[in-house]
Protein backbone atom coordinates (compact mmCIF):
# COMPACT_ATOMS: atom_id res chain seq x y z
CA UNK A 1 0.00 0.00 0.00
CA UNK A 2 1.24 3.81 -0.50
CA UNK A 3 1.78 6.04 2.18
CA UNK A 4 1.90 9.56 3.01
CA UNK A 5 4.70 10.28 6.20
CA UNK A 6 5.48 13.29 7.58
CA UNK A 7 8.10 14.08 9.73
CA UNK A 8 8.62 16.54 12.32
CA UNK A 9 11.40 17.97 14.43
CA UNK A 10 14.72 15.09 14.81
CA UNK A 11 12.57 12.98 12.61
CA UNK A 12 12.63 15.46 10.22
CA UNK A 13 16.66 16.17 10.38
CA UNK A 14 17.41 12.59 10.44
CA UNK A 15 15.33 11.78 7.43
CA UNK A 16 16.63 14.67 5.65
CA UNK A 17 12.95 15.25 4.25
CA UNK A 18 9.38 16.48 5.49
CA UNK A 19 7.80 14.66 3.51
CA UNK A 20 7.63 11.10 1.54
CA UNK A 21 5.30 8.53 0.21
CA UNK A 22 6.01 5.21 1.04
CA UNK A 23 4.96 1.96 -0.83
CA UNK A 24 4.61 -0.47 2.07
CA UNK A 25 3.06 -3.95 2.95
CA UNK A 26 2.75 -2.88 6.87
CA UNK A 27 -0.83 -2.85 7.96
CA UNK A 28 -0.31 -0.96 10.98
CA UNK A 29 2.00 2.24 11.66
CA UNK A 30 3.91 -0.53 13.97
CA UNK A 31 5.31 -1.85 11.40
CA UNK A 32 5.69 0.89 8.86
CA UNK A 33 7.64 2.99 11.90
CA UNK A 34 9.82 -0.52 12.14
CA UNK A 35 10.62 0.03 8.37
CA UNK A 36 10.81 3.44 8.37
CA UNK A 37 13.91 3.52 11.15
CA UNK A 38 15.69 0.49 9.62
CA UNK A 39 15.96 3.13 6.25
CA UNK A 40 16.67 6.37 8.29
CA UNK A 41 18.53 5.06 11.03
CA UNK A 42 16.09 6.67 13.32
CA UNK A 43 17.29 6.07 16.97
CA UNK A 44 14.01 6.75 18.42
CA UNK A 45 11.86 4.06 20.34
CA UNK A 46 8.16 3.34 19.47
CA UNK A 47 7.73 3.69 22.95
CA UNK A 48 8.39 7.83 22.94
CA UNK A 49 6.67 8.47 19.80
CA UNK A 50 2.47 8.89 19.29
CA UNK A 51 0.95 8.17 16.27
CA UNK A 52 -1.38 10.28 14.03
CA UNK A 53 -3.13 9.25 11.10
CA UNK A 54 -5.01 11.40 8.87
CA UNK A 55 -4.74 14.18 11.48
CA UNK A 56 -5.89 12.22 14.44
CA UNK A 57 -4.05 11.03 17.17
CA UNK A 58 -4.46 7.11 16.77
CA UNK A 59 -3.57 3.45 18.44
CA UNK A 60 0.27 2.01 16.62
CA UNK A 61 -2.47 -0.83 15.87
CA UNK A 62 -4.94 0.77 13.86
CA UNK A 63 -5.13 -0.84 10.32
CA UNK A 64 -3.74 1.91 7.38
CA UNK A 65 -5.56 1.79 4.46
CA UNK A 66 -3.98 2.95 1.10
CA UNK A 67 -3.29 6.59 1.04
CA UNK A 68 -3.35 7.11 4.96
CA UNK A 69 -1.42 10.07 6.20
CA UNK A 70 0.91 8.83 8.94
CA UNK A 71 2.75 10.87 11.57
CA UNK A 72 4.95 10.05 14.12
CA UNK A 73 5.13 12.15 16.36
CA UNK A 74 8.43 12.66 19.03
CA UNK A 75 8.20 14.35 22.26
CA UNK A 76 6.70 17.91 21.82
CA UNK A 77 8.12 20.93 23.58
CA UNK A 78 5.75 23.49 22.71
CA UNK A 79 5.66 26.80 25.15
CA UNK B 1 -9.69 29.60 19.64
CA UNK B 2 -6.19 28.18 18.96
CA UNK B 3 -3.85 29.44 16.05
CA UNK B 4 -0.49 29.25 15.23
CA UNK B 5 1.06 32.54 14.12
CA UNK B 6 3.56 33.11 11.57
CA UNK B 7 3.89 36.46 12.55
CA UNK B 8 4.56 38.66 16.29
CA UNK B 9 1.61 37.88 18.66
CA UNK B 10 -0.63 40.92 19.20
CA UNK B 11 -0.99 40.42 23.36
CA UNK B 12 -3.37 43.28 23.62
CA UNK B 13 -5.55 43.08 20.70
CA UNK B 14 -5.62 39.38 21.83
CA UNK B 15 -6.97 40.01 25.81
CA UNK B 16 -9.23 42.82 24.18
CA UNK B 17 -11.38 39.98 22.57
CA UNK B 18 -12.01 38.00 25.79
CA UNK B 19 -13.45 41.17 27.17
CA UNK B 20 -17.55 40.96 28.34
CA UNK B 21 -19.73 42.64 30.43
CA UNK B 22 -19.99 39.53 33.30
CA UNK B 23 -16.15 38.90 33.25
CA UNK B 24 -14.32 40.41 36.32
CA UNK B 25 -11.05 38.60 35.61
CA UNK B 26 -8.30 38.52 33.39
CA UNK B 27 -5.25 36.25 33.19
CA UNK B 28 -2.79 35.56 30.48
CA UNK B 29 0.49 33.87 30.24
CA UNK B 30 3.21 34.71 27.79
CA UNK B 31 5.85 32.92 27.50
CA UNK B 32 9.06 34.89 26.02
CA UNK B 33 12.08 33.29 24.45
CA UNK B 34 15.10 33.11 27.24
CA UNK B 35 18.55 33.77 26.52
CA UNK B 36 19.51 30.30 28.24
CA UNK B 37 18.05 27.29 29.38
CA UNK B 38 19.79 24.84 31.85
CA UNK B 39 22.80 26.76 31.35
CA UNK B 40 23.53 26.76 28.22
CA UNK B 41 23.06 30.27 26.47
CA UNK B 42 20.39 30.28 23.56
CA UNK B 43 20.67 32.54 20.54
CA UNK B 44 17.90 32.14 18.91
CA UNK B 45 14.82 29.09 18.75
CA UNK B 46 12.76 27.54 15.70
CA UNK B 47 9.75 26.09 16.28
CA UNK B 48 7.85 23.55 14.20
CA UNK B 49 4.16 22.25 14.30
CA UNK B 50 2.25 19.78 12.87
CA UNK B 51 -0.19 22.49 12.13
CA UNK B 52 -3.46 20.21 11.24
CA UNK B 53 -3.11 18.51 14.50
CA UNK B 54 -1.87 20.90 16.66
CA UNK B 55 -5.06 23.56 16.17
CA UNK B 56 -6.96 20.57 16.89
CA UNK B 57 -5.46 19.43 19.81
CA UNK B 58 -5.53 22.55 21.28
CA UNK B 59 -8.94 23.35 20.40
CA UNK B 60 -9.58 20.46 22.75
CA UNK B 61 -7.29 21.71 25.08
CA UNK B 62 -9.58 25.05 25.14
CA UNK B 63 -12.72 23.34 25.14
CA UNK B 64 -11.80 20.97 27.94
CA UNK B 65 -10.66 24.00 29.54
CA UNK B 66 -13.92 25.67 29.51
CA UNK B 67 -15.62 22.87 30.45
CA UNK B 68 -13.45 21.94 34.01
CA UNK B 69 -13.36 25.62 34.89
CA UNK B 70 -16.13 28.54 35.42
CA UNK B 71 -14.27 30.47 32.36
CA UNK B 72 -16.03 33.26 30.23
CA UNK B 73 -13.44 32.61 27.22
CA UNK B 74 -10.13 31.05 26.69
CA UNK B 75 -7.55 31.46 23.89
CA UNK B 76 -3.80 30.33 22.80
CA UNK B 77 -1.66 31.02 20.51
CA UNK B 78 1.68 30.04 19.61
CA UNK B 79 4.25 31.09 17.68
CA UNK B 80 5.93 29.28 14.65
CA UNK B 81 9.21 29.78 12.62
CA UNK B 82 12.76 31.40 13.90
CA UNK B 83 12.34 33.68 17.32
CA UNK B 84 14.69 36.17 18.61
CA UNK B 85 15.25 36.27 22.42
CA UNK B 86 12.67 38.67 24.16
CA UNK B 87 10.28 37.65 21.70
CA UNK B 88 6.67 36.60 22.72
CA UNK B 89 6.63 32.50 21.57
CA UNK B 90 2.89 31.70 22.97
CA UNK B 91 0.11 33.59 24.89
CA UNK B 92 -2.29 32.01 26.68
CA UNK B 93 -5.28 34.03 27.79
CA UNK B 94 -8.21 33.46 30.29
CA UNK B 95 -11.44 35.62 31.26
CA UNK B 96 -13.95 34.62 34.16
CA UNK B 97 -15.94 35.87 36.36
CA UNK B 98 -14.11 35.62 38.99
CA UNK B 99 -10.01 35.47 39.23
CA UNK B 100 -9.56 31.93 40.94
CA UNK B 101 -11.16 30.17 37.66
CA UNK B 102 -8.94 32.46 35.71
CA UNK B 103 -5.91 31.97 37.48
CA UNK B 104 -6.51 28.12 37.67
CA UNK B 105 -7.87 27.64 33.64
CA UNK B 106 -5.01 29.78 32.59
CA UNK B 107 -1.64 27.58 33.95
CA UNK B 108 -3.80 24.30 33.21
CA UNK B 109 -4.25 25.44 29.64
CA UNK B 110 -0.39 26.47 29.33
CA UNK B 111 0.48 23.08 31.00
CA UNK B 112 -1.52 21.08 28.89
CA UNK B 113 -0.57 22.73 25.36
CA UNK B 114 3.36 22.07 26.40
CA UNK B 115 2.33 18.23 27.07
CA UNK B 116 0.02 17.70 24.62
CA UNK B 117 -0.08 19.82 21.69
CA UNK B 118 2.69 18.81 18.47
CA UNK B 119 4.97 21.88 18.39
CA UNK B 120 8.51 21.52 18.86
CA UNK B 121 11.42 23.68 19.58
CA UNK B 122 14.88 23.70 17.79
CA UNK B 123 17.43 25.75 20.29
CA UNK B 124 19.75 27.57 18.73
CA UNK B 125 23.32 28.19 21.03
CA UNK B 126 25.56 30.71 21.24
CA UNK B 127 28.26 28.15 20.69
CA UNK B 128 26.80 27.49 16.82
CA UNK B 129 25.19 23.94 17.64
CA UNK B 130 21.17 23.51 18.07
CA UNK B 131 19.35 20.67 19.35
CA UNK B 132 15.42 19.92 19.09
CA UNK B 133 13.99 19.47 22.40
CA UNK B 134 12.33 15.64 22.96
CA UNK B 135 11.52 16.96 26.85
CA UNK B 136 11.07 13.24 28.18
CA UNK B 137 14.51 12.58 26.38
CA UNK B 138 16.01 12.34 30.08
CA UNK C 1 6.63 49.21 40.72
CA UNK C 2 2.79 50.52 42.22
CA UNK C 3 1.36 53.25 41.04
CA UNK C 4 -2.57 54.61 41.04
CA UNK C 5 -4.10 55.77 37.84
CA UNK C 6 -6.64 58.48 37.00
CA UNK C 7 -6.50 57.51 33.22
CA UNK C 8 -7.00 54.04 31.46
CA UNK C 9 -4.46 51.78 32.24
CA UNK C 10 -2.36 50.83 29.14
CA UNK C 11 -1.23 47.02 29.99
CA UNK C 12 0.67 46.30 26.78
CA UNK C 13 3.12 49.15 27.63
CA UNK C 14 3.16 47.64 31.23
CA UNK C 15 3.92 44.24 30.12
CA UNK C 16 6.63 45.41 28.00
CA UNK C 17 8.39 47.08 31.27
CA UNK C 18 8.58 43.52 33.09
CA UNK C 19 10.62 42.24 29.97
CA UNK C 20 14.10 40.66 30.44
CA UNK C 21 16.51 38.36 28.67
CA UNK C 22 16.05 35.91 31.59
CA UNK C 23 12.43 35.83 31.55
CA UNK C 24 10.57 33.12 29.90
CA UNK C 25 6.90 34.12 32.00
CA UNK C 26 5.30 36.87 32.67
CA UNK C 27 1.52 36.07 33.99
CA UNK C 28 -0.71 39.07 34.20
CA UNK C 29 -3.76 39.57 35.98
CA UNK C 30 -6.69 42.30 35.04
CA UNK C 31 -9.62 43.10 37.21
CA UNK C 32 -12.56 44.62 35.06
CA UNK C 33 -15.65 45.91 35.89
CA UNK C 34 -18.02 43.80 35.49
CA UNK C 35 -21.84 44.16 35.17
CA UNK C 36 -23.02 42.60 38.24
CA UNK C 37 -21.96 42.29 41.59
CA UNK C 38 -23.75 39.65 44.19
CA UNK C 39 -26.81 39.84 42.03
CA UNK C 40 -27.23 43.29 41.24
CA UNK C 41 -26.86 45.29 38.19
CA UNK C 42 -24.22 47.58 38.35
CA UNK C 43 -23.65 50.71 36.03
CA UNK C 44 -20.53 52.15 37.13
CA UNK C 45 -17.86 52.05 39.41
CA UNK C 46 -15.95 54.65 41.53
CA UNK C 47 -12.88 53.92 43.13
CA UNK C 48 -10.96 55.96 46.25
CA UNK C 49 -7.64 55.32 47.65
CA UNK C 50 -5.60 56.57 50.54
CA UNK C 51 -3.00 57.64 47.95
CA UNK C 52 -0.22 57.98 50.44
CA UNK C 53 -0.60 55.27 52.07
CA UNK C 54 -1.85 53.06 49.12
CA UNK C 55 1.43 53.56 47.03
CA UNK C 56 3.41 52.57 50.25
CA UNK C 57 1.70 49.41 51.03
CA UNK C 58 1.38 48.65 47.51
CA UNK C 59 5.19 48.75 47.59
CA UNK C 60 5.28 46.74 50.37
CA UNK C 61 3.26 44.33 48.57
CA UNK C 62 5.25 43.92 45.41
CA UNK C 63 8.61 44.12 47.53
CA UNK C 64 7.29 41.02 49.36
CA UNK C 65 6.36 39.14 46.36
CA UNK C 66 9.53 39.54 45.60
CA UNK C 67 11.21 38.00 48.36
CA UNK C 68 8.58 35.15 48.54
CA UNK C 69 8.80 34.04 44.98
CA UNK C 70 11.28 33.30 42.24
CA UNK C 71 10.58 36.68 40.19
CA UNK C 72 12.12 38.99 37.82
CA UNK C 73 10.06 41.95 38.39
CA UNK C 74 6.52 42.62 39.42
CA UNK C 75 4.10 45.71 39.07
CA UNK C 76 0.41 46.79 39.97
CA UNK C 77 -1.62 49.88 38.91
CA UNK C 78 -4.49 50.45 40.21
CA UNK C 79 -7.32 53.20 38.56
CA UNK C 80 -9.03 55.70 40.80
CA UNK C 81 -11.91 57.86 39.97
CA UNK C 82 -15.23 56.68 37.96
CA UNK C 83 -15.06 53.72 35.67
CA UNK C 84 -17.62 52.31 33.58
CA UNK C 85 -18.29 48.41 33.15
CA UNK C 86 -15.93 46.76 30.81
CA UNK C 87 -12.86 48.71 32.40
CA UNK C 88 -9.71 48.26 33.72
CA UNK C 89 -9.81 48.40 37.34
CA UNK C 90 -6.55 46.78 38.37
CA UNK C 91 -3.58 45.03 36.39
CA UNK C 92 -1.12 42.86 37.94
CA UNK C 93 2.16 41.92 35.81
CA UNK C 94 5.08 39.31 37.19
CA UNK C 95 7.81 38.01 34.89
CA UNK C 96 10.05 34.98 36.37
CA UNK C 97 12.34 32.67 34.81
CA UNK C 98 9.31 30.12 34.93
CA UNK C 99 5.82 29.72 34.91
CA UNK C 100 5.06 28.37 38.29
CA UNK C 101 6.50 31.23 39.91
CA UNK C 102 5.11 33.72 37.97
CA UNK C 103 1.63 32.31 38.44
CA UNK C 104 1.60 32.19 42.38
CA UNK C 105 3.35 36.09 42.30
CA UNK C 106 0.69 37.45 40.20
CA UNK C 107 -2.27 35.61 42.52
CA UNK C 108 -0.37 36.25 45.74
CA UNK C 109 0.02 40.02 44.98
CA UNK C 110 -3.61 40.37 43.72
CA UNK C 111 -5.18 38.61 46.93
CA UNK C 112 -2.83 41.02 49.11
CA UNK C 113 -3.74 44.50 47.27
CA UNK C 114 -7.03 43.37 47.73
CA UNK C 115 -6.32 43.07 51.36
CA UNK C 116 -4.26 45.05 52.48
CA UNK C 117 -4.39 48.61 50.39
CA UNK C 118 -6.53 51.51 51.15
CA UNK C 119 -8.35 51.41 48.16
CA UNK C 120 -12.39 51.68 48.38
CA UNK C 121 -14.70 50.48 45.84
CA UNK C 122 -18.11 52.47 45.49
CA UNK C 123 -20.77 50.29 43.38
CA UNK C 124 -23.64 52.24 41.48
CA UNK C 125 -26.57 50.28 40.62
CA UNK C 126 -29.13 50.30 37.78
CA UNK C 127 -31.87 51.32 40.89
CA UNK C 128 -30.07 54.51 41.11
CA UNK C 129 -28.33 53.21 44.84
CA UNK C 130 -24.97 53.02 45.18
CA UNK C 131 -23.02 51.87 48.36
CA UNK C 132 -19.02 51.69 49.37
CA UNK C 133 -18.58 47.70 49.76
CA UNK C 134 -16.07 47.01 53.07
CA UNK C 135 -16.16 43.41 52.70
CA UNK C 136 -15.63 42.48 56.45
CA UNK C 137 -19.25 43.54 56.67
CA UNK C 138 -21.14 40.09 56.24
CA UNK D 1 -3.86 69.15 70.54
CA UNK D 2 -4.47 69.80 66.86
CA UNK D 3 -4.80 66.80 64.67
CA UNK D 4 -5.69 66.48 60.91
CA UNK D 5 -7.89 63.96 59.76
CA UNK D 6 -8.53 62.69 56.45
CA UNK D 7 -12.31 60.58 55.89
CA UNK D 8 -12.50 57.70 52.91
CA UNK D 9 -15.63 55.59 51.92
CA UNK D 10 -18.39 55.49 53.95
CA UNK D 11 -16.56 57.22 56.61
CA UNK D 12 -16.15 60.30 54.17
CA UNK D 13 -20.00 60.07 52.94
CA UNK D 14 -21.63 60.14 57.03
CA UNK D 15 -19.16 62.62 57.72
CA UNK D 16 -19.93 64.90 54.63
CA UNK D 17 -16.18 65.89 54.46
CA UNK D 18 -12.81 64.94 53.41
CA UNK D 19 -10.63 66.25 56.16
CA UNK D 20 -10.82 68.47 59.11
CA UNK D 21 -8.64 70.27 61.72
CA UNK D 22 -9.72 68.47 65.11
CA UNK D 23 -8.32 70.41 68.05
CA UNK D 24 -9.18 67.57 70.99
CA UNK D 25 -7.87 65.93 74.19
CA UNK D 26 -7.42 62.64 72.93
CA UNK D 27 -3.55 61.35 73.81
CA UNK D 28 -4.00 58.61 71.49
CA UNK D 29 -6.42 57.26 67.60
CA UNK D 30 -8.47 54.85 70.01
CA UNK D 31 -9.80 58.22 71.91
CA UNK D 32 -9.56 60.39 68.92
CA UNK D 33 -12.42 58.11 66.88
CA UNK D 34 -14.34 57.71 70.23
CA UNK D 35 -15.28 61.62 69.89
CA UNK D 36 -15.10 61.78 66.47
CA UNK D 37 -17.90 58.87 66.61
CA UNK D 38 -20.07 60.95 68.73
CA UNK D 39 -19.55 64.37 66.65
CA UNK D 40 -20.11 62.33 62.61
CA UNK D 41 -22.23 59.09 63.91
CA UNK D 42 -20.49 57.11 62.36
CA UNK D 43 -21.99 53.32 63.01
CA UNK D 44 -18.72 51.37 62.30
CA UNK D 45 -16.65 49.70 65.34
CA UNK D 46 -13.36 50.28 65.82
CA UNK D 47 -12.98 46.85 65.51
CA UNK D 48 -13.41 47.62 61.82
CA UNK D 49 -10.82 49.71 61.40
CA UNK D 50 -7.31 50.55 61.18
CA UNK D 51 -5.32 53.36 61.81
CA UNK D 52 -2.87 55.26 59.64
CA UNK D 53 -0.35 57.90 61.72
CA UNK D 54 1.10 60.69 59.32
CA UNK D 55 0.61 58.03 56.01
CA UNK D 56 2.03 54.77 57.84
CA UNK D 57 0.07 51.89 59.68
CA UNK D 58 0.05 52.16 63.61
CA UNK D 59 -1.13 51.07 66.58
CA UNK D 60 -4.33 52.61 67.76
CA UNK D 61 -2.58 52.83 71.34
CA UNK D 62 0.44 55.00 69.80
CA UNK D 63 1.13 58.44 71.65
CA UNK D 64 -0.26 60.99 68.87
CA UNK D 65 1.52 64.11 68.57
CA UNK D 66 0.53 67.54 67.52
CA UNK D 67 0.08 68.21 64.12
CA UNK D 68 -0.16 64.49 63.44
CA UNK D 69 -2.68 63.69 60.17
CA UNK D 70 -4.49 60.87 61.48
CA UNK D 71 -6.78 58.41 58.90
CA UNK D 72 -8.98 55.94 60.36
CA UNK D 73 -8.95 53.22 57.71
CA UNK D 74 -12.19 51.37 56.96
CA UNK D 75 -12.44 47.68 55.36
CA UNK D 76 -10.58 47.94 51.99
CA UNK D 77 -12.70 46.79 48.95
CA UNK D 78 -9.47 47.51 45.77
CA UNK D 79 -9.06 45.10 42.82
Amino acid sequence: MNYRVLYFASLRDRAGIDAEQVESRAGDARGLYAELRLRHGFSMTEERLRVAINGAFAPWEQPLHDGDEVVFIPPVSGG
Amino acid sequence: MFRLSEIPIDAAALAHELADAGAGACVTFEGWVRDRNEGRAVRRLGYQAYALLAVAEGERVLAEARAKFAVVDAACVHRVGTLEVGELAVWVGVSAAHRGAAFDACRWIIDEVKRRVPIWKNEHYADGESGWLHPDNK
